[in-house]
């Protein structure tokens, strides 16, 4: 199962380094929603710095639908996910290759996205133990709910419109929370101990472990 | 390879650009006065306005160069490398055009960045021009990369007489129109002026230098990939013979492997 | 001899690749020609130059009298191609399929069912949708929009594939019936038989251009001193 | 070439009536971006009330972005879209086609989702005059907009991601018009003279003119 | 005779359209037999459900010994399916292709090269992603990765298709030798020949089951007279 999952991130990571598609496109989309959401809550200047880490978790959702629905996307060309079922590749191996290949990226993405933030809302940066934890663990949640959502959806024509469907409200958690986390972080009320932070791990841990079980059987359903 | 006499020029270009960036500085930083509201800041307003000023004209530049390319009868894949190259330039001077605006935002406003029309539509250029970037970045055909990039272009550029309107359309913090004005008279006087408009002019050349520098590096680009053009297109032709030659050594059998009538 | 296909010197580059690499071909009114050739030799490529899907780099091209260089998109209506993707929309049926291509061409669309009942898509087939088709039937949906359209030049590159030994009879006896009425064919094909679609000419394409092109009669001698031996030992 | 608009656009209202993507898929989104908006955001009861024309017009964008990603997709299944021009189909009419079948499903979802902006955060609704042209205008011209774009991004092996980098930023002016007329029409205000609404005609007509000249280059490109 | 492939009485429904309906099926080691029938008649439905990709709804199925109706995924690794679609990563060159379904198959990774050569995908074939190779070249790339692997029971859907003669005499002559070493072949075709690959036995589908079974050589006969007149007339 290691084994597979190396291979399959391995191979993931080689195409993304080919296609740059996180990196020429995802990122700048990113910050693009970081953009437009300045537009449309533009009130009172307060008012954007007040929420900045609810945006921030906002454009990483929409960012990481974009990033699973791509991971998915590979395999359906060419049908070469059928090629894994014949090959005899692990189920979980696949599970957990595709979600350390989009955690690799969204963890990225994150890091320059943080700096975008600052430097368009202003923001303050503080707390770094916690804001990284909490990013850390809310990231990989996100990368194991993505993948499996978006494993469910593949089977479906329209695809691109049913991940975001499916994906969202289940992530909602992860937004809530990794806002909160930040919120904390910011304000320096609170440490590693942070309610929100177990949240996420809860959440990480719960969907890693559900992606491992279910998996294979939506591979194989 | 360019003529001589191209980078000749692109050499002068260069070292007058140096030369008046550094009459600039020496005026903008020594000669004139600090301003009686703004004090020593007063003197960003000798390269922000111009690094914005030369971004219009960098995109202008893309502008003409995308027409010129998308319009059959002059299409030629240099203005293509033009656009290509002065959107680039235009990038880089946006950048600075916020990077010095923001420098000057937070003395001035208390804030680094604030959501006023001129800029989030500055910031909107900013991105348009990623996005044409981001465009021209993915592997295609080199006309067709052409085509939708010039496309791409075009249309961005409706973004700059907005943002050149956007202090007059809408209630801004930022500065109103005061050298580039509709009157076309500046408000500021003598050897403030003066100085501006040097600023304008040396950065104008900057800009000059830098494209030409990076149209040479693109059209070299262009003309080894023709050469490899041309290359792979001999290339294939002997691709049968190789092909031949290939089942001709396994089999190690003249008698039978004579080439199909060629 | 009036020429229905005039390529002279044609490159094509796609994707930075020169795909074709200064082509000359002339065809003229029926004829069939058989393009032959290794894989990437450039048939696919050659075909959907015809078709002004591939903008012509270098060299002048003339399809059914209109020049292709300068306006690629006059001759295409008039021109049919069957290839390795057949152009179908997936939600819809085969009817609506071939409905759509005859209104897309302003073709005469009572052609329809007489063209799908020839290929064997009536009844269930008929109104089901092309995605849960299998690849022969794809095809055949494909196949039944192209007679219908009745096109001057038929581009069939490899038309046979996956169709059932029926529906090759079909193809091959309705195209023989066209080309009997004028139509031009350029097929490119794999397979040592084509059934009772008999090649006027065979041309050869090798490394983007043609390398070789003749009557039926010598074309066969050719082939035959080409086969290469068997190669099993190597890869046990 | 109206004969031709005709026929694509009756083909993907077709398409869309028996796949439902939008029905099924593309209005749940919107919803749930209308939720996760709230998540986000919830700091005290009057502030969503406040921001709703500009999150009901994020929420549109958004499935703007998957609606036009459809409209391209359905023509690449299969290389449809290559069959359409040697079918000798008129540029003008694959775009006007295409324009008025997004519009008619965009406009559809804006109505339902009114009535949830209404629901879920207590809005009010008036000025309908200035509200129904505006909306009209803006839908348009999103849609005139989307469909141009994504069409330039079709080309390349990661469209998906490429849509979004591309029209986000050419529609936030639609954004934030469209945001701007709603709160004039809300707060009643103005009339049908609105300037935000004069900015969404130039918007529309612009990019159809510019739709019209420059498709037929981009699909022959 | 030990058996490696046994269907009896499968009935396999795909998207709630039954698309085996009852299929009764022997097969042992070094047989190659030749699947045959009208499109839709359900070959490829037939070759997925051995391959272990398509769930049986009724029915006792057995693989390479391996009971598939309860254990679908046991005896994947051991078959090899070159089918419609070749499973290929489109951004990946040819060898990394081929280098991944060894890795992932736990196949000895040495063999690629040589698998590769003997396709004849060298030098700027071997380094050229996929997405950009022609129809026949992205066969021979999968192809090559199911050389490579060496399964024990193959199934061939349609491997003809889109090869040239060269590359279909390499895979005939190599899965001649791997029959001769015991391997087992389904191979489904439409082709009225198939080179050197001489199938010991021809299996004729109908409607989702077996309709007729018997050797090569009644077969032959059988086929020529079931074959339908031209219906030529029909769509001029
Ligand atoms: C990030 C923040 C800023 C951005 C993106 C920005 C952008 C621009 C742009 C695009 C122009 C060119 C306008 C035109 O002529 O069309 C401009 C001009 C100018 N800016 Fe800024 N600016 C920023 C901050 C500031 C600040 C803080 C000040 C001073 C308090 C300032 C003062 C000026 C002045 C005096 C001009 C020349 C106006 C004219 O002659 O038209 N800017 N800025
Ligand atoms: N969801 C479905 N609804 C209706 N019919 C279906 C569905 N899925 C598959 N079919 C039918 O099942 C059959 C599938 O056959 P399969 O693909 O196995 O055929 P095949 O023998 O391989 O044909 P070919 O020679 O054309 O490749 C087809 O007749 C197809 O129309
Ligand atoms: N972007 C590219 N880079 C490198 N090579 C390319 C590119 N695009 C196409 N090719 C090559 O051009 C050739 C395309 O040939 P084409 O598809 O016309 O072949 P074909 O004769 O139809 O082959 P087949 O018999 O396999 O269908 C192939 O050799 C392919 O490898
Ligand atoms: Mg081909
Ligand atoms: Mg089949």
């Amino acid at each position: 199962m290691w084994r597979d999952a190396r291979l399959i991130a391995a191979k993931d990571l080689k195409i993304e380094l080919r296609t740059k598609v996180t990196a020429n496109q995802i990122l700048p989309f990113a910050f693009v929603v970081l953009i437009v959401f300045a537009f449309a809550l533009d009130t009172s200047p307060g008012t954007l710095q007040k929420v900045a880490p609810g945006l921030f978790w906002l454009a990483v959702l929409f960012s990481s639908i974009l990033s699973v629905e791509r991971t998915v996307a590979i395999e359906l060309d060419d049908n070469a996910g059928d090629g894994l079922l014949v090959y005899g590749v692990d189920h979980g191996g696949i599970f957990l290759g595709k979600v350390v290949a989009v955690f690799v990226q969204l963890f990225l993405l994150e890091v320059l996205l943080l700096l975008g933030v600052v430097v368009l809302y202003g923001s303050k940066v503080g707390g770094w133990p916690l804001m990284l934890a909490s990013t850390f663990f809310a990231t990989l949640g996100l990368s194991a709910a993505g993948v499996t959502y978006s494993q469910l959806a593949s089977a479906s024509r329209a695809k691109q419109t049913l991940v975001p469907l499916l994906f969202v409200p289940v992530a909602s958690p992860v937004l809530l929370a990794g806002t909160k986390a930040w919120q904390d972080a910011l304000s320096g009320t609170s440490s590693i101990g942070d309610p929100w932070l177990r949240l996420l791990i809860v959440f990480a841990v719960v969907y890693l472990a559900l992606g491992a079980i279910f998996f294979g059987s939506i591979l194989e359903g | 390879m360019e003529s001589n006499g191209y980078r000749w020029t692109r050499k002068l270009v260069g070292s007058l650009s140096l030369i008046l960036v550094a009459a600039t500085v020496v005026l903008g930083l020594w000669i004139t006065p600090p301003d009686v509201v703004q004090g020593q800041l007063v003197r960003l307003i000798y390269v922000h306005p111009p690094v914005a000023w030369v971004a219009y004209l960098a995109y202008g530049v893309t502008s003409i160069a995308s027409v010129l390319y998308l319009w059959k009868r002059t299409r030629n894949i240099k203005w293509d490398l033009l656009a290509a190259s002065s959107a680039e330039v235009g990038v880089v001077f946006t950048g600075l055009t916020l990077v010095t605006g923001s420098i000057w935002g937070k003395p001035a406003w208390g804030v680094w960045w604030t959501w006023d029309a001129r800029l989030t539509t500055t910031a909107l250029l900013f991105v348009l021009y990623l996005g044409y970037l981001a465009l021209r970045s993915v592997p295609a055909d080199s006309h067709q990369r052409a085509v939708r990039s010039a496309i791409a272009g075009l249309i961005a550029f409706i973004d700059v007489p907005i943002v050149h309107q956007s202090v007059v359309w809408w209630r801004t913090l930022h500065q109103s129109a005061t050298v580039l004005n509709p009157s076309l008279s500046p408000k500021i006087h003598g050897e403030m002026a003066m100085t501006l408009l040097l600023g304008f002019i040396s950065f104008t050349f900057v800009y000059a230098w830098m494209l030409m520098h990076r149209y040479e590096i693109a059209s070299m680009q262009q003309q080894v990939l023709d050469a490899e053009l041309e290359q792979m297109i001999q290339e294939r032709q002997r691709e049968p013979e190789l092909e031949f030659q290939r089942v001709h050594v396994k089999d190690g059998n003249d008698q039978i492997n004579q080439p199909s009538k060629v | 001899m009036q020429s229905l296909v005039s390529f002279k010197n044609v490159i094509v580059v796609s994707g930075n690749f020169p795909v074709l690499t200064g082509l000359d071909f002339e065809a003229g009114p029926g004829e069939i020609v058989l393009v032959t050739g290794r894989n990437g030799a450039g048939k696919t490529s050659f075909l959907r130059a015809v078709a002004g899907l591939l903008r012509i780099t270098r060299g002048s091209a003339r399809v059914l009298g209109v020049d292709i260089v300068a306006n690629p998109g006059d001759a295409r209506h008039r021109v049919g191609l069957l290839g390795h993707e057949s152009f179908l929309y997936e939600d819809l049926t085969a009817r609506e399929n071939v409905n759509f291509v005859l209104k897309a061409t302003r073709s005469d669309p009572s052609g329809a069912d007489s063209a799908m009942a020839s290929v064997g898509l009536a009844g269930r087939l008929a109104d089901l949708r092309v995605v849960k088709m299998s690849a022969g039937q794809r095809k055949k949906v494909a196949l039944a929009a192209l007679l219908a359209r009745n096109p001057e030049l038929w581009l069939l590159d490899e038309p046979h594939a996956s169709l059932d030994s029926w529906t090759r009879e079909v193809l091959d006896s309705t195209v023989n019936a066209k080309v009997a009425a004028g139509a031009t064919v350029l097929l490119v094909s794999h397979e040592a038989q084509h059934g009772s679609l008999v090649p006027t000419r065979v041309v050869e394409v090798g490394g983007g251009k043609i390398v070789g092109d003749s009557l039926l009669s010598e074309a066969i001698v050719a082939e035959e001193t080409v086969k290469p031996k068997q190669e099993s030992g190597h890869v046990a």
